[in-house]
């Protein structure tokens, strides 16, 4: 009788799930869609920003491997970012590269950064884990401020224009677009196949993980490495795009806490989260920026949004979007009920 | 029983700082029999099972299974092996279905290597059905009662179809009516052809279930032989007294102030 | 490399290392016992030196005399923070309380910039820069004093943690937070105590620093950033511990500064890496005071 | 309920949706000038992203300061003359909040939104370095003012033009002051942040300093927003050299000249490219400022005789003291002066078409209060040489260098820390 019961609403969750599931992905598409034909009728800014979002969105998409489905919480994925982006612009410059190849170059560059560096730092946990890789990233950082005959130092490197110029800004958004598209695919890929299950089965016990017969060193390199892609594909693009690379502004922190920002707001471990979030993030920004009289607290109205989430849905909006849970009053307090002292 | 040795310490010892959890312990586990591990509190029985499970580096001594030595090899090779173990303090992946649960047992497991996620999760739902938790196949873990979550810990195990399986006190917390379909449970498991060694402190259940007992002490052997004649012997029983009597003082020193 | 480069170097480095230990302390017993990583501790510090700033500047109250004062103020600010904002997430998974509290540091920062405006001030009392010499070794004497007020403050804090029974409180908050129930210890409020006291000595460490440097809104990341290598450095969990962090972390950051100006902080983080890397157990020794 | 998250992503949409659309409407708020396109009276709008928060928030504030100064003069006079009829100008102007990204968005947002005929420079050369790009991008001219790293200009632009000398010029002044003082001056040391502005600045000092014949004993960087420098100064103390020579920003300046006097290091000159002539160094370092001299793009004290709004510097002060109430450091003069070598390139060209104006500003000569505006192919204003500024003991800035120009004669040598 009580199985029973269990049984059909199980069944029923099961059912509403797939629906809303089917739903959300209705949406994101005809999202997706309207994106894809928005450079039509967009200005030079809107297509600045929105550029600007997708290699943010990317690049989210990349840290949910590592932060979000692995549970390690990397703070230092910037460093991808900039070493992708330098990668790139020193074959460009150095080895005459076209394009398309030094983006290669840059992005395998920052991919073999992170097996070489994932190897010793992935054995940490926990707070360490977080702090060894935003001191990685720093350190990294500052050699190439410093490195002036290699990196060109804080003079940093120019790069050419994206020649005919009319069509640049076109080019990059639908490059930085792509990318988007294909962190997405490269996703759902993966979490329909083992390498997915392991990294959520070393999310939630690692030892259970290690003895069930995972290899659980192989996969959080995997998953560091593939965020290490999509950070480092985004700050080749970036480095094209803005025509010149500084270390100061390619290996900034700001770029991993937006990362980690924007998929803890859209929903760590979710396909969809990190690019729902990038949107919330970037586009709030954005607005507050430019469309509403806060004059330059701008900043301050940013943390406190933060610090809302986090009190009262750290899971990110996936968690209501997905049908997970309920968008009520009682599930926002519920949290706070499951995490005060 | 037929005598063919599956697995086989020689002189395991683990030395935490300067003492040892575990000293020097020679057991056998026979294929297709149920070996029970007791012994009191502290006596070193998980530590045991972390040493040869590879959770642990044994200090010395070496682990044997199936003629192959194994000291020392990471957990996960020693699970695709063909050797499961299931936790004291269960360790459900509370942020995936009962069904994924189960499906990342039968893709890395024994088996696991020719076995696509898809496979592993259509095995799931036979490894559910076997220990009667289909109908549950797709809560959230967070959402299973205690006696679920131990059977979940099982179902975990026995989808990574061991030939040898360790069950760290599976019966721990669970009412009598549980604890018979536990037994019943273990009895149904070793008759697919699984040697098991449970550790456990339901008295009831080590005499209903197993074949041989192998009692630990202070990390060393206490006693090893068939039930009867070692729930009976002098020194166990002993040793379980002088651990109530441990126990209460243990309690006392607590109550009053750190250092 | 000149002799006098390397004896002026040691005295930097022990007098550097006097304020850093006080930097790192406050951040220490928050991580050690609350188990959170106080991405805000650098604003605090930030704070602190402007309380000792604006004494000085609007009432001419001498920068070491508002040590005490800038201690309350944090104080109250770090309790009234986690009494009511971190302790609602406390047990949530780090990366939730790792973000309240980078969001914090933002709010605190963007605030200070919007009311005090972006730009460098600096606290100057009629002795600064006088100093002493000793051979051709300098002491300027405001250093010195910053480095024994922190050794005083360290003590303090060693004694107030042992001998009190609020100290004692808190380091069985830290031990073992059911055992600490049991004893009827209020762990809300033990926990607000504690956040409230490593922000006080934020602020302490805040008005030292204003007097030997010039402060400013962003001052306080790289403070924050200092405070958890000296807490990795050293091993979280100990008094001691912080104190022989700091003094390794002057003595890299000093020498990286003169042989290598320009990689200043990346040596220092690649160290904390090595380090982390050859005991990243080793170093994470059990998080509670004694 | 069950629609909450369908309606939820549908406000995000339609929030992305609008936004790009219409965006176009958005962002008036900032406008400082007023007015946009003109119907009947024309208005000439001039664009910028300025760092009004962040690490560059003083800083932006005098670039902010001296082109509304600018703005309110020249309208007080009618306008800009373009061919028989004069326009009114107006300004459009945005936070960057010092970050080079926002820089970016923020320019071109003025280019292809808000539609501003015209673009003056934000402050730093990191951001210059950004803005310069979409300007080029948009082919419309970019006068600046803030950014005096060469390598912006090297990359071929056609429509960028500084107005200020640039680095590699800032501290020679001070050398040339230094040998006239006392001929027997041997050496050198020089300390440089690791910014692309400021490695400029000292790589020009030591090219010059060793043209000269000095010595350089000393020469390294500093990292980035440092906190202490005293290492620095410890080896340089060790070096003990006649002249020492800092580039960088105000920041590190300060914390030189503190830990310098901490550590008791005197030499006989003490100069910095930046720092001893804005208003902070004095009010933040009190009596310590004394002596120490620093290059200077502009000075009040310049004796310049222009027929631009302000005339002459001393005008320019004055006007500048009266609306701010401290004096024009020189960022807020170079400021100005981006937008008078606009007027006078547009009066010349007649128009407002964006080639005209630029070929008109490639040809620029002229000379305004601020110094004589003329640039280079690449787009740099090599022909302005730069002054050297004294803090006298009196609390006061005195011209010291070049001597025609000079209020007050050079004290030499620095008066040592330990004998004050």
């Amino acid at each position: 009788m009580k199985k029973s019961g269990e049984l059909q609403n199980s069944q029923q969750a099961a059912s509403k799930k797939i629906t809303r599931q089917k739903v959300l992905l209705g949406l994101v598409g005809v999202f997706v869609v309207l994106l894809a034909v928005l450079p039509l009728f967009a200005s030079g800014f809107w297509m600045r920003t929105l550029t600007l979002l997708f290699l943010l969105a990317a690049m989210a998409e990349g840290w949910n491997f590592i932060g979000g489905y692995t549970g390690y919480a990397a703070f230092g994925n910037v460093a991808f970012f900039g070493i992708g982006a330098y990668g790139t612009a020193l074959s460009m410059l150095r080895l005459h590269f076209p394009f398309f190849l030094a983006l290669l170059v840059g992005a395998a560059a920052a991919m073999l950064f992170a097996v070489l560096v994932g190897l010793p730092v992935l054995r940490l946990k926990g707070h360490y884990f977080a702090i060894a890789t935003v001191a990685l990233a720093t350190g990294v950082g500052e050699v190439a401020d410093f490195w002036t005959d290699f990196t060109g130092g804080a003079a940093g490197l120019t790069l050419p224009f994206f020649r005919p110029i009319q069509l640049s800004n076109y080019f990059f958004y639908y490059m930085a677009f792509v990318l988007v598209l294909f962190g997405l695919g490269l996703t759902y890929f993966i979490m329909k196949r083992k390498l997915g299950y392991s990294w959520l089965a070393i999310r939630e016990d690692e030892d259970a993980a290690k003895m069930m017969g995972i290899n659980t060193t192989w996969s959080k390199v995997v998953a560091f490495a593939l965020s290490a892609l999509m950070a480092g594909l985004a700050g080749g693009i970036y480095a094209y795009w803005n025509t010149f690379v500084l270390a100061e502004e390619v290996f900034k922190i700001e770029y991993t806490l937006q990362m980690i920002l924007a998929t803890v707001l859209g929903g760590p471990g979710t396909v969809f989260g990190p690019f729902i979030g990038a949107f919330i993030y970037y586009i709030l920004i954005t607005l507050l920026v430019f469309f509403l009289p806060v004059g330059q607290l701008h900043a301050t109205i940013l943390g406190l949004i933060i610090i809302l989430v986090m009190v009262f849905t750290p899971q990110g909006v996936m968690d209501f979007l997905s049908g997970r849970k309920r968008l009520t009053l009682s599930a926002l307090l519920e949290n706070i009920r499951t995490h005060k002292v | 029983m037929n005598q063919e040795v599956i697995f086989e310490t020689q002189g395991i010892t683990k030395y935490f700082g300067g003492l040892a959890a575990v000293d020097n312990v020679d057991m056998k586990i026979y294929k297709g029999e149920i070996l029970g591990l007791i012994g009191p509190n502290g006596a070193g029985k998980t530590t045991f099972v972390n040493t040869i499970t590879g959770m642990l580096r044994p200090t010395r001594g070496r682990v044997i299974f199936k003629g192959q030595d194994i000291t020392g090899w990471p957990a996960y090779r020693v699970g695709r092996l063909g050797i499961a173990r299931t936790f004291q303090i269960v360790k459900p992946f509370l942020g995936m279905t009962v069904r994924e649960n189960v499906a990342v047992g039968a893709m890395f497991g024994h088996k696991g290597k020719n076995r696509t996620a898809r496979q592993a999760l259509e095995k799931a739902d036979e490894v559910l059905e076997f220990v009667e938790m289909g109908h549950l196949r797709n809560h959230f873990a967070d959402q299973l009662t205690l006696a679920y979550l131990k059977r979940l810990e099982l179902a975990k195990a026995l989808a990574m179809e061991p030939e040898l399986l360790f069950l760290d006190e599976v019966m721990a917390g669970l009412n009598s009516r549980e604890i018979e379909e536990a037994m019943e449970m273990i009895r149904k498991i070793n008759a697919s052809g699984v040697t098991l060694l449970i550790i456990e402190h339901v008295m009831k259940a080590i005499a209903g279930v197993t074949h041989r007992v192998f009692v630990l002490n202070f990390g060393t052997e206490l006693a090893q032989g068939s039930p009867e004649e070692v729930l009976n012997d002098p020194r166990v029983i002993q040793a379980y007294l002088g651990e109530k009597f441990v126990e209460r003082q243990r309690r006392m020193q607590q109550a009053s102030p750190q250092q | 490399m000149g002799s006098l480069e390397l004896t002026q170097g040691v005295v930097n480095a022990i007098l550097l290392s006097g304020t850093l230990a006080l930097v790192a302390i406050g951040f220490s017993i928050v991580w050690g016992i609350l188990n959170i990583i106080n991405i805000a501790h650098g604003a605090f510090i930030m704070l602190g030196a402007y309380v000792t700033y604006w004494l000085f500047t609007l009432f001419g109250i001498d920068p070491f005399l508002s040590i005490p004062l800038s201690m309350v103020t944090l104080f109250i600010v770090g309790y009234v923070i986690q009494r009511y904002l971190i302790n609602l997430v406390i047990r949530a998974p780090l990366l939730v309380t790792f973000l309240l509290t980078f969001a914090l540091e933002i709010v605190i920062i963007n605030l200070a910039t919007f009311f005090w405006k972006g730009d460098l001030r600096s606290v100057t009392p009629a002795y600064s820069g006088a100093g002493f010499t000793i051979g051709a070794v300098q002491i300027p004497y405001v250093r010195l004093g910053a480095f024994v007020i922190s050794l005083l403050l360290t003590g303090l804090l060693h004694v107030f943690l042992t001998y009190t029974k609020t100290g004692n409180a808190i380091r069985a908050t830290g031990m073992d937070i059911d055992a600490a129930r049991l004893q009827g210890v209020k762990i809300a409020q033990s926990y607000a105590l504690t956040f409230a006291l490593g922000s006080a000595l934020a602020g302490a460490a805040g008005s030292l620093i204003s007097i030997s440097f010039p402060i400013d809104p962003t001052m306080g990341g790289a403070y924050t950033l200092r405070a958890f290598l000296i807490c990795v450095l050293g091993g979280l969990g100990s008094i001691p511990g912080v104190m022989l962090g700091a003094l390794l972390y002057a003595f890299i950051e000093v020498f990286s500064g003169i042989y290598a100006p320009g990689l200043k902080d990346a040596i220092a983080l690649f160290v904390l890496v090595f380090v982390l890397i050859v005991r990243p157990t080793g170093i994470a020794g059990k998080a509670f005071y004694h | 309920m069950k629609r909450s998250f369908q309606i939820l992503l549908a406000v995000l949409m339609i929030a992305a949706m609008v936004l790009t659309a219409c965006g176009k409407s958005g962002g008036e708020k900032q406008a400082a000038g007023g007015g946009q396109q003109g119907g009947e009276k024309c208005v000439i709008t001039f664009g910028a992203a300025v760092s009004l928060t962040g690490k560059y928030a003083k800083e932006g504030e005098y670039v902010k300061n001296g082109y509304n100064l600018y703005v309110e003069q020249i309208n007080k006079h009618g306008g800009i003359k373009v061919g028989n009829k004069t326009c009114e100008v107006a300004l459009k102007i945005y936070d960057d909040e010092s970050n080079a990204d926002r820089s970016a968005q923020l320019v071109e947002k003025l280019i292809t939104e808000d539609h501003v005929q015209f673009l003056l420079g934000p402050y730093g050369s990191g951001n210059t370095y950004a803005t310069t790009a979409i300007a080029e991008k948009y082919q419309v001219p970019m006068v600046e003012a803030n950014g005096a790293a060469t390598k912006i200009f090297k990359r071929g632009f056609k429509y960028s033009f500084a107005v200020l000398t640039p680095a590699p010029y800032y501290l020679r002044g001070i050398i040339d002051m230094a040998l006239d003082a006392d001929p027997n001056i041997k050496t050198v040391a020089i300390v440089a942040e690791n910014g692309a502005f400021a490695l400029e600045v000292a790589q020009g000092a030591k090219d010059y300093a060793e043209e000269k014949g000095l010595q350089v004993v000393y020469f390294d960087k500093y990292t980035k927003n440092t906190k202490d420098v005293s290492s620095l100064i410890t080896a340089i103390k060790a070096k003990n050299p006649d002249i020492l020579l800092g580039a960088g920003h105000l920041q590190d300046t300060l914390l030189i000249v503190k830990q310098a006097k901490d550590l008791n290091v005197s030499p006989k000159v003490f100069g910095f490219s930046v720092g001893p002539t804005a208003p902070e160094f004095r009010k933040a370092l009190g009596k310590d400022a004394d002596y120490i001299v620093g290059g200077a793009q502009w000075t009040p004290e310049l004796k310049i005789q222009s027929d631009d709004v302000f005339g002459t510097p001393q005008k320019f002060a004055e006007l500048y003291k009266a609306k701010y109430g401290e004096m024009p450091p020189y960022q807020a003069a170079e400021s100005a002066a981006a937008l008078i070598a606009y007027q006078k390139a547009i009066e010349a060209a007649g128009s407002l078409d964006k080639d005209k104006v630029r070929d008109a500003l490639a040809s620029l000569d002229f000379m305004s209060f601020y110094g004589r505006l003329k640039f280079n192919e690449q787009g740099m204003n090599v022909y302005k040489p730069m002054a050297v500024m004294q803090n006298y003991p009196d609390g006061k800035l005195y011209t010291v260098w070049p001597k025609e120009a000079a209020t007050k004669p050079f004290i030499y040598p620095f008066k040592p820390w330990d004998q004050r």
